[in-house]
Parts: C-alpha cells; structure tokens; sequence
C-alpha cells in the first residue's frame, strides 16, 4: 500500500531537505504517531506481581484489554523504573500460555475435562465437608481441645493480596484446617 | 558455542568471536542483476555505437538483447525485495546520497529508452522518438552498469569499501565483455567483428582491472581469493581467458567458436560478480576485517577519536 | 541548539518544528545486566520473541542487536591481575590504616578479586552521519524532528541496503515480515514528551536519557570521575562530535575498549566517501563508453 | 550477604548504586561472584553454610578490638543482663547449651533465661510428640519481668555472667584465621570488611546488612540472621536511618502473607496459635504466650479484637469471645510435614494457591509422589503449572516409573485472576502495603481468590445450615457478609481492609493498636494493621508523588504498624532523646513539645513518653517500657544480644556444618544443628556427611540460586516470552578446575546427581566460581539455578530434585541453599536407566532407597 503522500517525497525534498534525509521523508503515519499510552481509554496505579521491593507500576487499557505495563514514576521506591520481569508484566498477564477455562481431571483419568466454574466450586466444598467430617480430631488423648482436621492442607499466600490471604486464613481456621502454609517458609 | 575453555577470557579482542557488522541480506538476485545490469547497459552502448558504424546486422541483435538485459533487472530487484508490493517506493524520493536510489531512477530511464530503441530497431516503428532514445538509452547504459559498484562501495563492508575505486572499473569492463560477448554470439560471424572485439577488450579489461583491485586493497582483500569468492574468482579468470581466446582465433570464421566464447565471456562475467558478492559476506562475517584495520588505524593515530580515555587528557580536546 | 549537535537533515529541514536533540548516554560502569531494557524495549514496540537458545557467551543469550533485539546486553568476564597498590602491604596491615579506602586501593568498580564482569546494554547510536539514513533508497529511514534516526514501517520495502551500510550492524532484516526493523528512541513516546521505554525502566540509571547537549557533559564529568577513582581504562565512546560519525545521539562510558563489548574501535560513515564513489562510478561509465565508441567504431571493416 | 541483591531485587539495587555514588563501600560475601558482586567495591567467596564463621568473626573482631558503639550497647542492648548460674555456653559442653534432651533432640530453655526471672517456656516438653510446638510461646513473648527490667545487671559489663562478657567468650575462637579455614575467606580479604563495617559505625556513620535465603534456606538460617543482628546490636546500626538489618522477600507479597499469614502456626499479626493446653480459657492461653511487659503486654485485646472481627455478635464476655471456636495445632504441621502426611495417606485433601511445589519445593520427586496420594486436589494459577500436571507430565511418567492412570487423584484447575483483575495490597519487604489497582474484570473463569475464599465459604455454610454439630459453629457464626461487585461478582477487597483495620462498638474505625480492648468492645483482624483505614481512608492507596515529599515519603502507602518505616527508631536517638548525631537525625524527643518528632517518620515509641521515664512497679504492656528502651515488642525494651528466650536452637548463634558437608565441624564436637529436623524415611535418603562412609560418592558442594531474568521454580517467568528467552536453558555453574577434573566441556552437558535424583543441565565454565582450600581440602562448588520445570515455552529439570528434607526447626524451612553433589559429563539417562543410575549412587553410597 504505497503511501498516500500528498506530493511525493523527491517534490517535497526541492524546499529545505534536498538530501531527502529529513522531513521531506517523513510519511503522513510518522507526523501523527501517538503512543498507546495517551490514546490508552485509563490508567490505574499497580504494584508489580513479581518481587518483594514492591515497584509502582502503571497499567493502561484500551477495550477493556491491558495494553501497557510500565513503570510509576511517582513511586518513592522505584521512581518509574522496573526489572526484566516487572517490565515484562503486561506479556505475563497476557502470556499465551495463559489459562482461561476450569479444567477437570478425573481419577485415574488421562485427559483434561471442561468443567463450569460453578460446578468446580460445589464439588470442592462437597469434598472438602466429606474429608473434614472423616478426618475431624475433636480432643487430644489428655481430653484437651484439638477441634480440628489435619485431613486437608492448603499452601500458598506469597503471591496473592493480604486481603486475599485474611479470608483464607479465617476461612481455613473456622474449617479447623490447621495445616496451611505457604512460600514463606521454602 | 565458543570454542574457548569457558565464558572468562584474558581480556580478548572481539565480543565472544561474534561479528561487528552484518552480512549484507541480498538473494541470489543481486549479483545476477549486477550480471544482467552490466549486460544491459553495455548491450544498449554497443548497439547504439553499431548504428552509428553502420553495423546494421549487429545492431538489430544488440537493441533486443539491452532491452532483455535491462527488462530482467528490474524483476530480479522486486523479488529480492523484503516487501515486494511496495517496489514503487524506490521512486519515492531522488537521493544522490543513495546509489541505489539514483540507479533506480536511472533503471526507469533506461528502460523506457531502451524499450522505444529496440522496438524501432526491430519493427522500424517509433522512428521519431527513437532518433532521441537511441543515444539516450546508450548513454543511460553506461552509468547503469557501474552505479552497481558504487553501491556496494557505499556500505561498512571493508572489502567494499576498501575497493571502491576498483570495483567500478571492474563492473564497467564486465559490462563491455557482457554486452561483446553476447552480441558474438547472437550475429553471424561476418557481422560480428565490432562485437568480437567489444568482448575482448572487455575481457582484458576485467581480467586487469580484477589484478589491479587485489593488489592495491592488500589484507583486506583477502576475502577476493578464499572460500568462496575465491573459488568463484578463479573461475571467472579461466571462463574470460578462454572465452577470449576462442572468440580470438576462431570467433571470425566458425559461429560455433563465436558463440562458445561469447558464452564463456558472459559465465566469466556472472562468475566475477558472484566473487565480488561473495567476498563481501566472508568480509562482513569475520570480525578481524572490521576490527583489525580501525585497531591498526586507532594505534598509528589516524583513528577518528571515536573513543576518549579520561586519563589522556583527550577528552578534554575533544570536547572542544 | 549548538552547533556541534547539527546533522545535515537537522534542525534544517524541520525549521519551527524542531525539538531538541534527544538522546541516550549509557554509563556502563553501573550497568547491572538486568535486561530491562531489552524487555521494556520488546514489550513496549510489541518486538517478536527471538529465542537464540543457550549460548554460553557468559549470561548473553540475545546475541547482538537485529530486527528482534533492539536492545542488547552484553557480558564480558574478564580475569584482571588484582590490583595492589605497589607496596605490596598485604591488606591486614592495610586494614589497620586510618584512611582504609584512600589507601588500599580499594578496587572501585567491577573489579572485585582480580575478576571483572562487564555488564553494557547496546543500542543503535543514532548517528550523526548516518549511513543507513543515507544510503535508504526510500525515505523509509528518516531524521526525526528530535534529530534521532527512524525507519518507517509503512515505508520500507526491505531493499537491505541500510544492513551493511550500517557501521555498527544495528538494523537487520525481520524474518518473515521482510522489512527492517531497529530502536527508534521510542519515536512515539518522545512525540507525547515521555521517556523512552528502556531509559525510564533502568533500574540504575545506566540508560540515561535526555537532551543530547546535557548527556554529553554529564558523560564528560562522570568519565573524569571514574577515572581518578582508578578505573583507567575508562573512555567515553562516540561522546564526541568530530570522530568518524560526527558523534552518537546514543553514546557509551566503556570500562574497556570498545572491540570487548564487539564494538567498531573506529567507526566511519561511508558516505565520507561517496565523491570519489559516485567519481570511480562516473570515470568507468564514461570509459566504459569512450572504449565503446574506439573498438566498434575505430575497427577497420 | 547471603544475598544478591542486584540479580533478584534490581530496582531496590538502584539505592545501592547511589549511596556508593556519596561514597558508600559496598561489599558482597557470596560463594559466586554475581552480578551483584560485579557492582560491589569487594567480593568475598565463601563456601556456602559457613557464614556464621564469618558473623562471629566479626563480632570477635568488634569486641576484642572495643569498636563496639559502647553508650548505645550499654543502654539499648540487653548487654548489662545477667544471666541464670544454671546457663552453660557451647565451649563448655563441646557444641550444645544446657538443657539439651537427647530423646526429644530439643533443648529445655528455662536454663537461659535471665537471673531472677520465671516463665521462659520450654522449647517442648517430653510428653509432647517430641515436635517443636509445645507450649512455646513464639518469638519473645514469653518471659515474665517485673517493671519491664531485668532483676539483675552490671552496667560495668564486667560480671563474668553479664550478656557481654558471655558473648566474648562464646566467639572468641571465631578468629580471621578460623574464617579463612572453614570459610575459605582470605583472612586479610574478612580483616577488610570487618573493619568497614567497624569505621563506618557510630554516632556520625551507620551501615545496612542485606541477607535474603541465602541465609534462610540453612538448617541453622535463623541464628545466621541473628548473628548479624548481634553486630549490627553492637555497632549501634538498628533503628538508625542506613542502618538495620534488611530482609529482601521474594515474592510480592510474602511479607503479608506473613503478617497476615497464611502459616499454620499463627494467627494475623504474630498471635501465636492456641495448643490444647490452654482448653478453652482464654486468659490462661494469654497467660501462657504473652508476657506481661512490652508491646506483647497487650496481647488480650490484640486477641480478643480478632475474635470479635471474625465471629462478631457470636463473640461474649461469657463465651471467651469463641475463643472454643479456635482449632489447635500440638505439632509441626508445616509444608514438608504436611505433604509427608499426604505420602502416609492421611491428608486427603490440598488446595495450592499460586505455589509450585512440584517443582519449587525440595525433593520436588516426593512431593509430586504425595500429590499422586491425594484423594482430590485443587490448582488455582495462571497457566498449567507442574504441580496441576503432575499426573500426565513428570519425571517420573517419562521414565516410566508411574503411569497417568495409575494415579487416583481427582484434579480440580482454576485459573486465577491477575494482579491487574483484582483491587488489593501487596506489603512490601519494608512493611509498607501498597494498594494495587483493578484495571479490568478478570477475563473467562478466572477469578480473584477472594471470590475464591468467599464462595467457598458461602457454599460450604450453605450446605452446614441448621447443623446441630458444635464442630460447625465457627463456621455458621462466622462474620462472612462482604460487599460483591462487578459482572464476576468479586468481594469488595475495601471491605476485607476495613475488617482487618477494626472497629470500636459504634462503628468507628480503630486508628491505633493502642486503642485496641480486651473487653470486646474492638474488633480488628490484625492488631498491627490498626490504623490502615484510619479515618475511614484506605491509606495504603495513598500515591502521593515520592517527589512531593522527603526520602522517607510517609504519604504513600502504609507501612505497619502505625505507618512506621523504621522500626525500634527510638534509637535513633540518644539515651537523653538527643539524636545521636546531626548527620543522622532521625527521631528526638522535643522537651517543648512533650513529644517525640521526627524528620517525617512516626517514633516507634509512646509518642509522650519522656526519655527519662521509668515505669512503676506493675506497669504493663508498653507503659512498663523504660524511656531509654527502643526495643518496645522485647518484655524488657532492649535489643537482644542474647535471646533467653523464643528459639528452640541456642541463645546465641553457634557455627555447625549443613546436614550434607564434606567436612567435619571445626569448632565443635557435634557436626551439625543438634536440634535440626531431619525425616529418616524412603524417598528422603541423606548424603553421607564428613567422614562417613560413601562420603566420597558426593565429593562437591552443591549450591542453588536464582538468576535476574526468572522468578522463583519459573511459573510465572517460563510462560512469559520475553523472560523465557533471555535464560532459555538450565545450566550449572562450575569452576575451570573442576571442568578440567570431570571433564566438563564449555557449553555441552552434564549430569548432576545426589541420593534424591539425576538431572542434566548445560555447562557454564566460568571463574566467578571458585575451587576454595578449606580446612586442608579443596572444595569444589557446582552452582544450579532452580528455574526449569517440564511446562511453559522453556524446558528444563527442577535443581530441586537434588534436594533432601533438613529443615531449621525455629522455622521448618529447608536447607536448599547447600548440599553435596557429584557432576559428570553428558546428558542424564532416559527411561529405567535412570533408576539403574540413582541406585548405583545410593549402592556406592551405602544408603537404602
């Protein structure tokens, strides 16, 4: 699609650019090239999903779709700056490798299964009731207070919001499942 | 991999053995149209100049063969293109800092010059406008067929670079042993005199201008005689003298003869061009032929300051 | 805008329009080779993935800069005799000197234990003289109105001719898509007054980027600096404006010279040369003809 | 140390490289030398597991020399204290404190404690199941002390049984030739950098120590961190602005996630977990973990507020506030117990939420053999992670050792939200939460893992509806109505806060833990988040420009408690609340005023306690704090040189060899932690150690580490294109010396084995590692990244199949970060070949399976 240049660039060129080495060369795309930064529909202030120095991040989206991660330059921490991997989270949060669907595993099964999310859930809470009623310690051999079941575990917190670890915390302890843990302690 | 014993070295003189600069990308088009370039633009001359000498027999053989020689260019170009639909923006602009840009524009000429000449010299139409393309098209085809060599002169390839007042004449005598060599071929023999001669003063011409080359460019035209390039090289040498010989003692009586050398001029000259092609990747490829002379140039103070130690005081001076 | 800064497109081409020379000073002596730059380069120009597999080239696995790479961290490990000061005092004595860093010598910067690991990000140099620019049959390549140096993707028919003419062997072809792609000193960033995507991602401020007038005499100060701090072989490349590509919009502080990173040591713009080019091209043509004209013509019959 | 901060914390490296711009020496002691070592003035190799060699060394050098910052160590350290007659060091009983019970392999502390005092709970009593978590209060929360002071001290510090004059002794055989020895540290190369450290201390200088798990992935990782503490105690560094002791976390929110944990063994802000020994009574479990003095002091209304938050109306005076209503844990019922309890069947269920096991947790081949006994397991993540296809893709399958339809388990996958679907904090690892932004609605099924939790809970309340069962009460009576929003119905993470923030009984939100009550009348689930919706503003989404405010930039964000950046910086100032110096102002008192002012920080102190303030007999909690105590969470306000109390391992940090070490212990007559965790079962077989037999089959140090361009086991870096090319393949890092003994070559492959597993990496021949002569030996040290597994657009084996189980027992984490190995050239066998290999080891070896 050869460009649609009003004159072609050897005219153009006979004013200030008779090398043809600067403006008389640039296409009517270059004149107007915008960032998606600014032709973004928002931003919102993030924080980096990777490490624990807790870079500010900004996050632009454009039809409802991110489009750009880059760097807060008003944080105190990073001042607008990321490692390789803060840099690359737009391509994690859009990798290609990303799931999108439930999937289900069968015993004994050799294929992933689709599986509505709203099926998973009541499945879940069917075995994780079935294996707390079977496995429930309710006193210790002294007759102390155990309440609890060891039959079910959970790991993992290191990467999710502490708003996010409260509810499973107090979710987890009012199930007596004791025993969660997570990256803290690998 | 690097052959070396492990990723710590004494302080070494390249980055991991990798090369500085890139190897031109062009396919196997470029050296053939440098061949079909030359071909044309010498065909054009010769058939112009044959007029004139009132070869008229020659003449209507050299017109069909110029235009054929400057009619395939032009596809050979396209299709080495990276984006082949968007060739019309070579004409974008006129930049005389840009070999290419001001051959293509002299492609455009030369073809539509051409084009008229040999329809005229073949069917006698276009009689008015081809008194003006005619010698038009013949003075077209000589620039066409050395703007070639400065263009590959003007990139960072030492072995381009370095030759750049050689490689033109070589192009250029390619082009006349081309456009001879053809033409003895496609006119019978008794017609054939202006051409036979045309190929052999092209083909001493090449074969000289090719020694002159290597020996002025010295370390850096080692590329002109290994691997490759050199194996193209010596081909072309023993393909031109043959050739020349041939046309030489038995081009004048026997059309066979003529037309065996004249083919082995034109393979002579294909194979020079894929040599100079060649030599230019080998040269591009290592990084001794790039970093080696700028080092040497650095060290014996004819270096071009690009860099500054802190400590010689030349930053200072350079910071003028 | 000083003279030294003048490229022949710019400012004059752009009159009013013109901006500042923009560009970049990379201080490799704080590069800690993270490759953010290369990631905020490919994610923000949407760059191809270019997977090289492990090359053993100390931790580079990307290889040199092309179409797929228009940032490129290099890593040169280097073994150095450890350097003591001549007395040979051996560091305990030294230790219990008063001013401990004064004396010993204590190494600065990168040179920890005799061993040295060279860490610099590459990046095209936006030349002054820009043989790609030059040689561009198109007009795809172009001075931008910042004075940096652009390919223009709706323009380039992937001829090729700016890959070898390029001294430093910065632009190359994209497999596959046929034109050639290299930085663009994030051409649309800077047209929205925002940095581009590499310096602003720099985590130490090696990549800096700014007006082309300022870097330069920060370089000079900083290379100084290094220099009484010991690091002798410290030198700023392409800092100049007079040297074989009348200077970079993106120049270096090397800790070494510049073939060790795989850098031209001196790199020159071929157009210098393009008289007696177009003169060679110009003498073979009209000899070319001349002989033409004395063999067909002069021959007997 | 211990760290590498410039490869795994880059943007928090820029500060380094500006404060050695203003002429900081910056130096870097790490077995390799990385790209952090390439930035430091100084690299100091040494061999991995020794470090306390090298910390006690230093202390050796600080006291010998008295370049400790005397007037800080005598007022703000427990230095003065003397210690119980009863108390024996390590060089007395040849490697072990008193109170060591070789049965249970645990110490009894109360002989450590200080002279005069009581309450110091053991470590585990003997009819306990021998685990760590008996009645053991956590941390310092023990210890009952009148008035917040110790009985008996010698401000002279000369008593032979004062906590210095013990300390001096306790490392003085820590010498610089002792480092060079068994750290391989050149000795003038550790005189340097002791001496740095002790030039750039006091009044005018203060110096920052960086560890990370370098030093937490030992079995003695605690005491390392301790032993830093100690010097940085004695040169006056903590609570001072470029001073302290500085953790670099690894993940965005691994601090939160421990303050808000989801740990099994405490509750939101470091409550410990109830033991059955207190029953039901609430005072006696306070009675039993907080001590009566010191922030702690308060920990009925800390409790008593979390209660309330989590079971509201449901929590009465009368009823101990559902204090029932709590489980108990009576055991270690951390990660690597708990996937041994799958192994044994007797966990049946696991949901993992953004974790990795199968191949980020040591032993990777165990733990993917404990979730092949699992009845169901659910996976919520990003992308198919090992641990969710363990069951069709693992070593184990392609070797053909185990078929996909020989394994039961029931596999639930669900994709997670992204950070940037989701509202929330993550804290950082400087305390400070930092609000993070939804941009868009989570796309498909994925979901936040509030929704997660909340819709989990709802279905299971659902279905206990009207259960008469009191095992369902929690459950029924729990405080679980959040606001929802959105097309995916998500819970509004404000609310979850504001819940966290707490209450008074009008409605209004708590703005300090201090107003926090035992009486009911607050709720707050984490007393030391109190304050992070004060005024009913989220503040931890405050984003006011770093460059609107000075360097501390308290408006952005919130750090706990109480906003405060650095903590314990009452110390900052002197003993008369004059900052030490103009240079390092920090915090003073304002005699003016009445009050504590700083530079733009929050005193971490009571703001109007006066400096000289002593506390009247039967003062508690924070009010029985001396003015001249910045140690206001310590029953008695000083920095713990000595710990009398809160670790299972000894009060003072003791050098012991890793579990695998080629070496014997050069102190002590006992070669490793006594008190380390071992599990002497099939599938965690130990290298021999030292001079056991079979030794020799494992003749080199094994070191594991991360590198810039991955993150952690990989699953979040492998599925991203433009990380997974830049380190494509997992590669060891291995000397020119030991290239050239094993035949190593450049670039080609190699086998690295010990009794768990074989992998193959490429081989990476450099000499940023270094054969080290230790203690008449050289020791060779192969280095492995940990970032490969069998999913994602990079490939590669997991470096933590080599690992065993050896686990810290104050803190149950795993020594990954040395073991001994054996490396041979090519590429490791396929199939059962690989099986015939690791036996052939463990034959050679001489151990079982």
């Amino acid at each position: 699609m050869a460009p649609r240049v009003p004159l072609p660039g050897f005219v153009r060129q006979l004013g200030t650019d008779p090398l043809g080495l600067g403006r008389s060369a640039r296409s009517r795309r270059s004149e107007r090239l915008a960032p998606r930064t600014r032709t973004a529909d928002r931003v919102v202030q993030s924080i980096c999903p990777y490490c624990a120095v807790g870079c500010g991040q900004r996050v632009y989206v454009k039809d409802e779709k991110v489009v750009q991660i880059e760097g807060d330059p008003d944080s105190p921490i990073s001042r607008g700056r990321l490692c390789p991997k803060g840099a690359a989270s737009e391509a994690y949060v859009n990798s290609p490798l990303r799931e999108y669907q439930v999937r289900y595993r069968r015993p004994h099964g050799t294929e992933w299964e689709s599986l509505d999310l709203d099926t998973a859930m009541e499945m879940i809470a069917d075995r994780v009731l079935r294996t707390r009623a079977e496995t429930w310690e309710d006193q210790n051999s002294r007759g102390e207070p155990l309440r609890r079941t060891l039959g079910i575990a959970a790991l993992g917190g290191a990467t999710l919001d502490s708003e996010e670890n409260y509810l499973l915390k107090k979710l987890f302890t009012a199930l007596g499942a004791v025993s969660i843990e997570n990256q803290a302690r690998i | 991999m690097s052959a070396t014993t492990g990723a710590t070295r004494p302080p070494q003189r390249s980055y991991h053995g990798n090369p500085v600069i890139k190897e031109p990308i062009w396919k196997p088009e470029i050296p053939w149209y440098f061949f079909t370039g030359g071909l044309g633009g010498g065909s054009a001359a010769l058939a112009y100049l044959a007029e004139l000498g009132g070869h008229e027999q020659l003449a209507r053989r050299a017109w069909p063969i110029a235009l054929g020689g400057i009619g395939v260019s032009p596809l050979l170009l396209i299709s080495d293109l990276g984006v082949p639909h968007r060739f019309l923006n070579m004409l974008r602009m006129f930049k005389v800092t840009s070999p290419m840009s001001v051959g293509s524009w002299l492609l455009v000429a030369g073809g539509a010059t051409t084009t008229v000449a040999a329809t005229n010299a073949l069917t006698g139409r276009l009689a008015g406008p081809a008194r003006l393309a005619k010698p038009a098209a013949a003075l077209v085809g000589l620039p066409i067929s050395t703007y070639t060599a400065a263009l590959i002169a003007q990139t960072a390839v030492p072995a381009w670079h370095g030759a750049r007042r050689e490689l033109p004449a070589i192009f250029a005598a390619g082009a006349a042993a081309s456009a001879g060599a053809a033409a003895t071929i496609a006119t019978p023999v008794r017609h054939a005199a202006p051409a036979r001669r045309v190929a052999l003063a092209g083909a001493a011409a090449e074969l000289l201008s090719v020694q002159a080359m290597e020996q002025w460019l010295g370390a850096v035209g080692e590329p002109y005689h290994v691997e490759q390039a050199g194996t193209y090289a010596r081909a072309a040498r023993a393909l031109t003298v043959g050739g020349a010989l041939l046309i030489g003692a038995a081009g004048a009586r026997s059309r066979v003869a003529a037309a065996v050398g004249g083919g082995m001029v034109l393979a002579g000259a294909v194979c020079e061009r894929w040599s100079v092609f060649k030599a230019g990747l080998q040269s591009a490829r290592d990084p001794k032929y790039v970093v080696g002379p700028q080092r040497e140039r650095v060290d014996g103070g004819r270096g071009h300051g690009a860099s500054r130690r802190a400590l010689d005081g030349r930053v200072a001076e350079g910071a003028r | 805008m000083s003279e030294r800064l003048r490229t022949h497109a710019w400012p004059g081409t752009y009159d009013g329009e013109a901006k500042p020379r923009m560009g970049f000073f990379t201080d490799t002596s704080i590069c800690i080779g993270c490759k953010a730059c290369e990631v905020a380069c490919k994610e923000w120009n949407r760059v191809p993935e270019s997977p090289q597999g492990f090359t053993g080239d100390s931790y580079d696995n990307t290889v040199d800069l092309g179409a797929n790479s228009w940032r490129h961290v290099a890593f040169v490990e280097q073994r150095k005799p450890l350097g003591i000061d001549a007395a040979e005092r051996s560091l305990a004595e030294a230790a219990n000197l008063d001013q401990l860093v004064a004396e010993t010598g204590l190494q600065t910067y990168q040179e920890g234990d005799g061993l040295r690991w060279l860490m610099a990000s590459d990046v095209c140099k936006h030349c002054t003289e820009a043989a790609c620019l030059e040689v561009c049959p198109t007009g795809a390549l172009f001075r931008t109105e910042f004075g940096t140096v652009v390919v223009q993707e709706d323009v380039c028919n992937g001829c090729g001719y700016c890959v070898p003419a390029c001294p430093f062997g910065v632009l190359d072809q994209r497999e596959g898509d046929g034109r050639v792609w290299k930085c663009t000193l994030c051409y649309d960033r800077l047209k929205d007054d925002q940095e581009p995507a590499c310096a602003q991602a720099c985590p130490t401020d090696s990549i800096q980027f700014g007006e082309l007038d300022d870097l330069r005499e920060r370089a000079r100060a900083r290379v100084e600096a290094l220099a009484e701090a010991g690091a002798e072989r410290a030198q700023l490349y392409l800092a100049g404006d007079d040297d074989g590509i009348g200077g970079a919009g993106a120049f270096f502080l090397l800790l070494d010279d510049p073939e060790v990173y795989g850098l031209p040591p001196d790199p020159v713009d071929a157009t210098r040369d393009l008289g007696s080019t177009w003169a060679a091209a110009g003498v073979a043509a009209a000899a070319l003809g001349a002989a033409l004209a004395a063999v067909v013509l002069g021959g007997r019959r | 140390m211990g760290s590498n901060m410039a490869e795994q914390h880059p943007v928090g490296f820029q500060w380094v490289i500006e404060a050695k711009e203003r002429g900081a020496t910056v130096m870097h002691v790490d077995p390799r030398f990385t790209r952090t070592s390439a930035m430091a003035d100084l690299h100091a190799p040494l061999r991995p597991g020794t470090d306390i060699v090298f910390l006690g060394a230093v202390i050796n050098h600080i006291m010998s020399g008295r370049r400790e910052f005397t007037e800080y160590v005598r007022h703000y350290t427990n230095a003065r204290v003397i210690i119980k007659e009863s108390f024996r060091d390590t060089d007395e009983l040849d490697g072990y404190f008193s109170g060591f019970e070789q049965e249970d392999g645990l110490y009894r502390v109360d002989s450590w404690g200080y002279a005069g005092t009581s309450g110091e709970l053991t470590a585990g009593k003997r009819e306990q199941t021998g685990d760590v978590s008996g009645d053991q209060a956590h941390g310092a929360h023990g210890m009952k002390l009148e008035h917040g002071e110790p009985p008996e001290e010698d401000w002279t510090l000369q008593h032979p049984r004062c906590v210095f004059q013990i300390l001096r002794r306790h490392y003085a055989r820590y010498t610089p030739e002792m480092v060079e020895e068994v750290c391989g540290v050149p000795r003038e190369r550790f005189l340097q950098i002791a001496e740095t450290l002790c030039r750039n201390s006091g009044p005018e200088r203060t110096g920052a120590i960086c560890y990370a798990v370098g030093w937490t992935q030992h079995t003695v990782g605690v005491q390392m961190i301790r032993a830093a503490s100690i010097i940085q105690l004695l040169l006056g560094n903590v609570g001072r602005p470029g001073g302290g002791v500085l953790a670099l976390r690894g993940h965005a929110n691994i601090q939160g996630s421990t303050d808000i944990p989801t740990l099994y063994d405490i509750l939101p802000g470091y409550i410990p977990m109830p033991h059955p020994t207190s029953r039901d009574d609430l005072a006696r479990f306070v009675e039993l973990n907080g001590p009566d003095t010191g922030a702690w002091g308060s920990l009925d209304a800390y409790v008593t507020s979390l209660l309330k938050a989590w079971w509201g109306e449901a929590a009465t005076a009368d009823n101990q506030f559902a204090y029932s209503y709590l489980p108990r844990i009576d055991g270690d019922h951390s990660h690597y117990p708990m996937m041994l309890r799958m192994l044994d069947g007797r966990t049946r269920g696991f949901v993992v939420i953004g974790q990795n096991p199968a191949v980020g947790s040591a032993n990777s081949g165990l733990m993917r053999r404990a979730l092949a006994n699992l009845e169901w397991l659910v996976v919520r993540d990003m992308s198919e992670i090992e641990t969710a296809a363990f069951w069709h893709d693992s070593p184990e399958i392609e070797a053909g050792e185990t078929r996909p339809e020989e394994i039961a388990t029931e596999v639930f996958f669900l994709p997670a939200a992204a950070h940037t679907e989701k509202d929330g904090t993550f804290t950082n690892t400087q305390r400070l939460l930092q609000w993070h932004h939804k941009a868009v609605e989570p796309p498909g099924d994925c979901r936040s893992d509030l929704w997660f939790a909340y819709q989990l809970g709802q279905r299971i309340r659902a279905r206990l509806a009207g259960s008469p069962l009191q095992r369902d009460r929690p459950l029924l009576d729990l405080t679980w109505d959040y606001p929802l929003q959105g097309p995916k119905q998500e819970p509004d993470a404000d609310a979850v806060m504001q819940e966290i923030n707490g209450r008074h009984a009008d409605g209004r939100f708590v703005s300090r833990y201090q107003e926090l009550r035992a009486d009911g009348s607050t709720s707050c689930g984490s007393w030391i988040h109190a304050g992070i919706y004060a005024d009913g503003v989220n503040q931890t989404a405050r984003k006011k420009p770093g460059r609107e405010q000075n360097w501390i930039a308290p408006e952005w964000g919130w750090a706990w408690p109480g906003n405060r950046h650095i903590l314990y910086n009452r110390a900052s100032a002197d003993p008369q609340g004059r900052p030490w110096s103009e240079r390092k102002r920090y915090v003073w008192w304002d005699a003016d005023e009445g009050s504590w002012q700083s530079l733009g920080d929050v005193p971490d102190f009571e703001p109007t306690t006066p400096p000289d303030y002593t506390p009247p007999d039967g003062a508690t909690g924070t009010s029985a704090i001396r003015g001249d105590a910045p140690f206001i969470l310590h029953p008695d306000g000083l920095g713990w040189l000595y710990a009398p109390q809160g670790l299972v391992d000894g009060p003072l940090p003791t050098h012991y060899e890793p579990e695998e070490s080629p070496v014997p212990n050069r102190l002590y007559a006992v070669r490793a932690s006594p008190t380390r965790q071992r599990f002497e079962r099939p599938g965690n077989p130990y290298n021999p150690a030292d001079a056991q037999p079979g030794a020799d089959v494992f003749p080199f140090v094994l070191g594991t580490y991360r590198l810039t361009e991955h993150h952690t086991a990989g699953g979040m870096s492998r599925t991203v294109p433009y990380l997974a090319e830049l380190q494509p393949e997992l590669f060891c890092e291995v000397s020119p010396q030991l290239a050239a003994l094993r035949g190593l070559e450049h670039g080609g492959w190699a086998t690295i084995a010990t009794t768990r597993a074989a992998i193959e990496a490429r081989v990476m021949v450099t000499e940023r590692v270094k054969p080290l002569r230790v203690q008449g030996r050289t020791l060779h040290t192969v280095g492995l990244p940990y970032h490969w597994g069998r999913k994602g657009l990079v490939k590669g084996d997991a470096a933590n199949e080599l690992l065993g189980l050896a686990l810290d027992r104050n803190v149950h984490i795993s020594e990954y970060k040395v073991a001994t190995c054996d490396i041979r050239p090519g590429r490791r066998p396929r199939g059962p070949a690989l099986a015939a290999l690791l036996s052939d080891y463990r034959r050679r070896a001489g151990v079982g399976r």
